[in-house]
């Protein structure tokens, strides 16, 4: 079930989606976290950010909206608490990817160099071009060609470890086309796509915001049409996320063009739902014939 | 690293479920290692099965839990779709829960530590009071309780916190005047802290209740814990939906609460 | 509950979604049609078209995807089918929208030519962009801001009758903005969001095409994201589309800024679902107090 | 203007719902106008409740109607989520039912019309040929009948296809020769169809073996009609999800099918 994204040597392909796996540890006693291929650590930028007001959560029909606000410890912050304990892990096999935030390019490149300095167990590093740039009135980074090009220049500058890039549900294969030019070694998509939840008898957003990030299995089928797109728009490797509920929508990414799959929201109602869809995943690679689970990589038929 | 979550996923049997007031039931539960692992204020976050488009658990306080018995009993309102089908779930059904979450109440050492505590809680927040109560009337701690709700058949637990022994002042009060006096349980609470001599406040209910109830201690310089309420994901720290605001800063409720000095709250 | 959606004065809110809702006369048995404040028909173009091959239709959770491919029986063939039930249906004052495909400009103008010489009934036309431009090997006429120009300067010159734009879920507020530009009396939004769905025993993708239009409560939060990010953009009348079940879900496209919205997968479930949603928006607008509905148009407070 | 489908939502209770065959089940319910109104071959479109995830109806042909008591009976397989549910649903459960669907079969009007017809029913195929094989009986025309399943326990219909006055020849067939005859239905059904005369030909099952069917009532100059399975949306004609490719174009199977003139079907 071997696989390699973009230099990150797994020993299967299952992921965990950034800000659904909090920095891994509390998950610690829930579940097997060693038997992932790899675990991606919640965004953290230079410095702490305290995130948006509550209420930073809603239910909608198949899924549920955030808006954390990609609350976080600082780099430093998260290296000195989760550190040990990511390193272990790493020990163990299990590759540790660190999720990189900012509100400006100069914030991108500052929180990676800190996690290079930091963070010498992590086997690469996700950028999430979707956090608000706060000079661009709030809208995210990579949401265009031109602004995730500078962000992954920028960024591709700092170090020559792995570098993923978390994609906005945005014009993707333009952007993606744009990234693996400027150096990007995976990419990672989707992340959360913008919606709106309104209590209408309040005339009031359900979140603290106007809008919030969308996640679970509404997203899916976009999701798996989008990593095909980029699929066939790159050659970089891809990481499928988005609704992952159980072994088969993880097989779907994979059929779509994805080496590797993050779990995101399913973590969050089932502690143990990543090891769950990992063991159905194997399944399915059984049932398909194939030891070499990437043999199965892009493998749809159309 | 922080220490983890001491919740884990749990198997449970509905022994009971059953209405206890109006659009408010009594669920008993059998769940032998959750129920010997709990400590009052904490939570736990429940699956209901049946509607696969609502995915979330919903998060509970318990109103008691028996460790000889395996059972814990939670009190819940119906205020929505889970918790409607919450309602509708059967003796003999069966479904997971995930807990116990967070941290609950400081509940004090005994009569030393606490000659006096004084409990209020309003609405749906009164069963994590019920059950610090029976904590404290078993460390032998005197209490008064103050508990209001919108009308008489909302006001659930008087009956088993006057049967506590312990219970000293117990003030009911509603808006309607259907039962007790027609005023908010903060009126007697003030009344209470000005007149008294408490160690210890502890709140539950509604968010204007409890802040209200915060000042009032602050006014007569006894710690107050309350008990918050926000709208939670994962239920032991992994998503960073659940935050308060406190003067320490961002706050997650499933770990660092639901239980707050109140003190330090800054944003209810 | 009267509304005017750029120039079409509708009894109430309530219009139906292109494509699920027939020509409207399917429903005829099965609910009162007159009761809506509108229909939107299929699109049709200036010749028939086949559609795609089976299976055209798949269940995702949380709605359905669908790749029919604008079968239709072209302008002069829905003319003959349909035009007598509609034109008395526009007599009891349930305003008939027309929608209009095609492959190209040329095509759309052929088409829109052709609903205004045969369907003087009609109150408007509404013009969809996403279907696939042939020329440009498939991609959406609308999906960039100079193809919907293109389109929408083109059947600006056809005719002075109301002219609505379908909008694909892409790039929202800048092509909305574009559209304004060119003269569109008001904006439709939104069309379904591209999805896959996979056989992961099969490797086939579970209808005839790689990919389809999803539909259903899935798309609803996105949906009223992009309509409020849609009204911000422009001041013409949006018609708030996507995953309407119930009134409250047609509310939530009102406050962020819909005029009217149309009912569509739900129509396929529940005929006279559009009649109930009507009612249940009704006694919504009553519970805020208000007998004129447009004063809650875009009443979010945020 | 087309004619609107006579289709109507319908309200239903379930009779009985109990296995007859291996993941085979036979459902009856109470629903009196829409058991008035059917025709051989019709479809209706039964909306399950329990997931709101899964939203839309589920097309069933029907094998049974009985007027006089108001019921309809239909059998289905479980095959996926939504008849696992259905399998589940429990006599007074009710719910809706939209009905009925299109065109069925053209049943001969008398023996002149039509002195003998070949039946040729696979797997879940068969109730609709069961339904058909009634209203021949009732109308006094001989018929022959071929069944096939994979195995023994998945074969249903056949006794209640002897029972019938005008049953001729029954073959049945079983992919693993537990019963019958180990071979496909379509064997049988080719070698009647060299030896004997029919008017009339019917088949449901599997497209390769309707269309195997249709070639050889081509071959022996006999009307044949097969009925289609689609994936349908609304079941009345509004969405266009459901089409056939026919040499007289696209055709919707819930409105000019489900069953066809098989010698028009272009694509099964
Ligand atoms: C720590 C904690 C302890 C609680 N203890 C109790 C209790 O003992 N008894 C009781 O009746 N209720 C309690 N609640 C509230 C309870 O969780 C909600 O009433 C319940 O989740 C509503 O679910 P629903 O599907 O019926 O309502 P919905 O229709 O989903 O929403 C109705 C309202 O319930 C609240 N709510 C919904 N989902 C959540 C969520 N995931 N987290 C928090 N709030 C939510 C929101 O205010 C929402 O507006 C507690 C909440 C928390 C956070
Ligand atoms: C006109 C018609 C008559 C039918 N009559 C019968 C019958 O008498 N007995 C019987 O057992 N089955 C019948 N079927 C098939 C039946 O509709 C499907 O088996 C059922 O919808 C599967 O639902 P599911 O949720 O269990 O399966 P899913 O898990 O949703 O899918 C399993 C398979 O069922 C089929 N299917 C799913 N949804 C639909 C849909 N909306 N329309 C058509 N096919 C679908 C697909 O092939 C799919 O791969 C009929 C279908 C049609 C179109
Ligand atoms: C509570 C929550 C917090 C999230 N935080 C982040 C984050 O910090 N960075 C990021 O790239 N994505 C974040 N996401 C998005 C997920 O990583 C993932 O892309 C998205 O949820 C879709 O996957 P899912 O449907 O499996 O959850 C968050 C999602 C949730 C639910
Ligand atoms: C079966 C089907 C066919 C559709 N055909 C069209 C179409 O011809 N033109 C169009 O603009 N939209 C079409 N749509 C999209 C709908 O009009 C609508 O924009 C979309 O389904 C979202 O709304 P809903 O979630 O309420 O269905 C179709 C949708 C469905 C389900
Ligand atoms: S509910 Fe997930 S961190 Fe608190
Ligand atoms: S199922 Fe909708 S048109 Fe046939």
């Amino acid at each position: 079930m071997a696989v390699n994204f973009g230099g990150v040597a797994m020993k299967n392909p299952v992921n965990t989606a950034s800000g659904t796996f909090g920095f891994g540890w509390q998950f610690a006693d829930l579940m097997d976290v060693s038997a992932l291929g790899a675990i991606t650590t919640k965004g953290c930028a230079a410095t702490p950010w305290p995130g948006n007001p509550a209420p930073r959560m809603t239910e909608v029909r198949g899924g549920m909206m955030n808006s954390v606000g990609l609350q976080n410890p600082g780099v430093e912050g998260f290296a000195a608490e989760a550190g040990p304990w990511l390193k272990e892990l790493a020990d163990t096999g299990t590759r540790v990817i660190c999720q990189v935030a900012g509100h400006s390019t100069e914030e991108y490149v500052r929180a990676l160099e800190l996690f290079v300095e930091l963070c010498p167990w992590a086997s690469g590093f996700e950028i999430n071009v979707s956090c608000p740039n706060l000079a661009a009135g709030g809208v995210a980074c990579g949401s265009t060609p031109e602004g995730a090009a500078e962000v992954m220049r920028a960024c591709r500058a700092v170090t020559e470890r792995p570098l993923f890039v978390k994609m906005a549900p945005v014009r993707v294969p333009e952007i993606a086309r744009v990234l693996e030019a400027e150096g990007a070694n995976g990419l990672t998509l989707i992340n959360s796509i913008s919606g709106m939840a309104i209590d209408v008898e309040t005339r009031r957003s359900k979140i603290s915001r106007p809008t919030g990030g969308l996640s679970g299995p509404l997203c899916h089928p976009i999701a798996v049409r989008m990593v095909w797109e980029a699929a066939r728009a790159v050659s970089i490797p891809i990481c499928g996320v988005g609704g992952i509920m159980t072994g088969e929508d993880a097989a779907e990414f994979i059929l779509a063009g994805a080496t590797c799959v993050s779990v995101g929201m399913a973590n969050l109602i089932e502690p143990d739902a990543a090891t769950r869809i990992l063991s159905e995943l194997e399944a399915w690679a059984r049932r398909q014939g194939v030891s070499d689970i990437t043999e199965l990589v892009g493998a749809l038929e159309c | 690293m922080p220490t983890p979550s001491p919740a884990r996923v749990h198997e449970f049997t509905v022994v009971t479920n059953k209405a206890v007031g109006e659009n408010i039931f009594s669920l008993t539960i059998k769940a032998p290692r959750l129920a010997a692992m709990l400590h009052p204020g904490q939570f736990m976050n429940l699956q209901v099965p049946g509607n696969a488009m609502s995915l979330l658990r919903i998060p509970l306080s318990y109103a008691a839990a028996d460790p000889e018995a395996g059972t814990v009993e939670l009190w819940y309102a119906v205020v929505g779709e889970g918790t409607q089908r919450l309602s509708e779930m059967r003796p003999h059904a069966t479904s997971s829960i995930l807990g116990p979450g967070g941290h609950g109440w400081s509940v004090p050492e005994d009569a030393n530590a606490c000659p006096r505590a004084l409990l209020v809680g309003g609405g749906i927040g009164i069963p994590p009071i019920v059950c610090l109560a029976r904590a404290l009337s078993e460390r032998g701690i005197s209490f008064d309780v103050c508990l209001g709700a919108t009308t008489a058949s909302k006001l659930v637990g008087a009956a088993e916190i006057e049967a506590l022994s312990g219970c000293g002042e117990l003030h009911l009060c509603t808006d309607d005047g259907s039962l007790g006096s027609r005023a908010f349980c903060t009126d007697p609470a003030a009344l209470l802290l000005s007149g008294k001599r408490y160690a210890y406040v502890a709140t539950c209910g509604p968010s204007p209740m409890m802040q209200k109830v915060a000042e009032a201690s602050e006014r007569a310089g006894v710690y107050c814990e309350a008990s918050l309420e926000r709208m939670m994901s994962c239920g032991f720290g992994a998503c960073a939906t659940c935050a308060v605001e406190t003067s320490d800063g961002m706050k997650g409720a499933c770990m660092a609460g639901p239980v707050f000095d109140a003190s330090k709250v800054v944003s209810w």
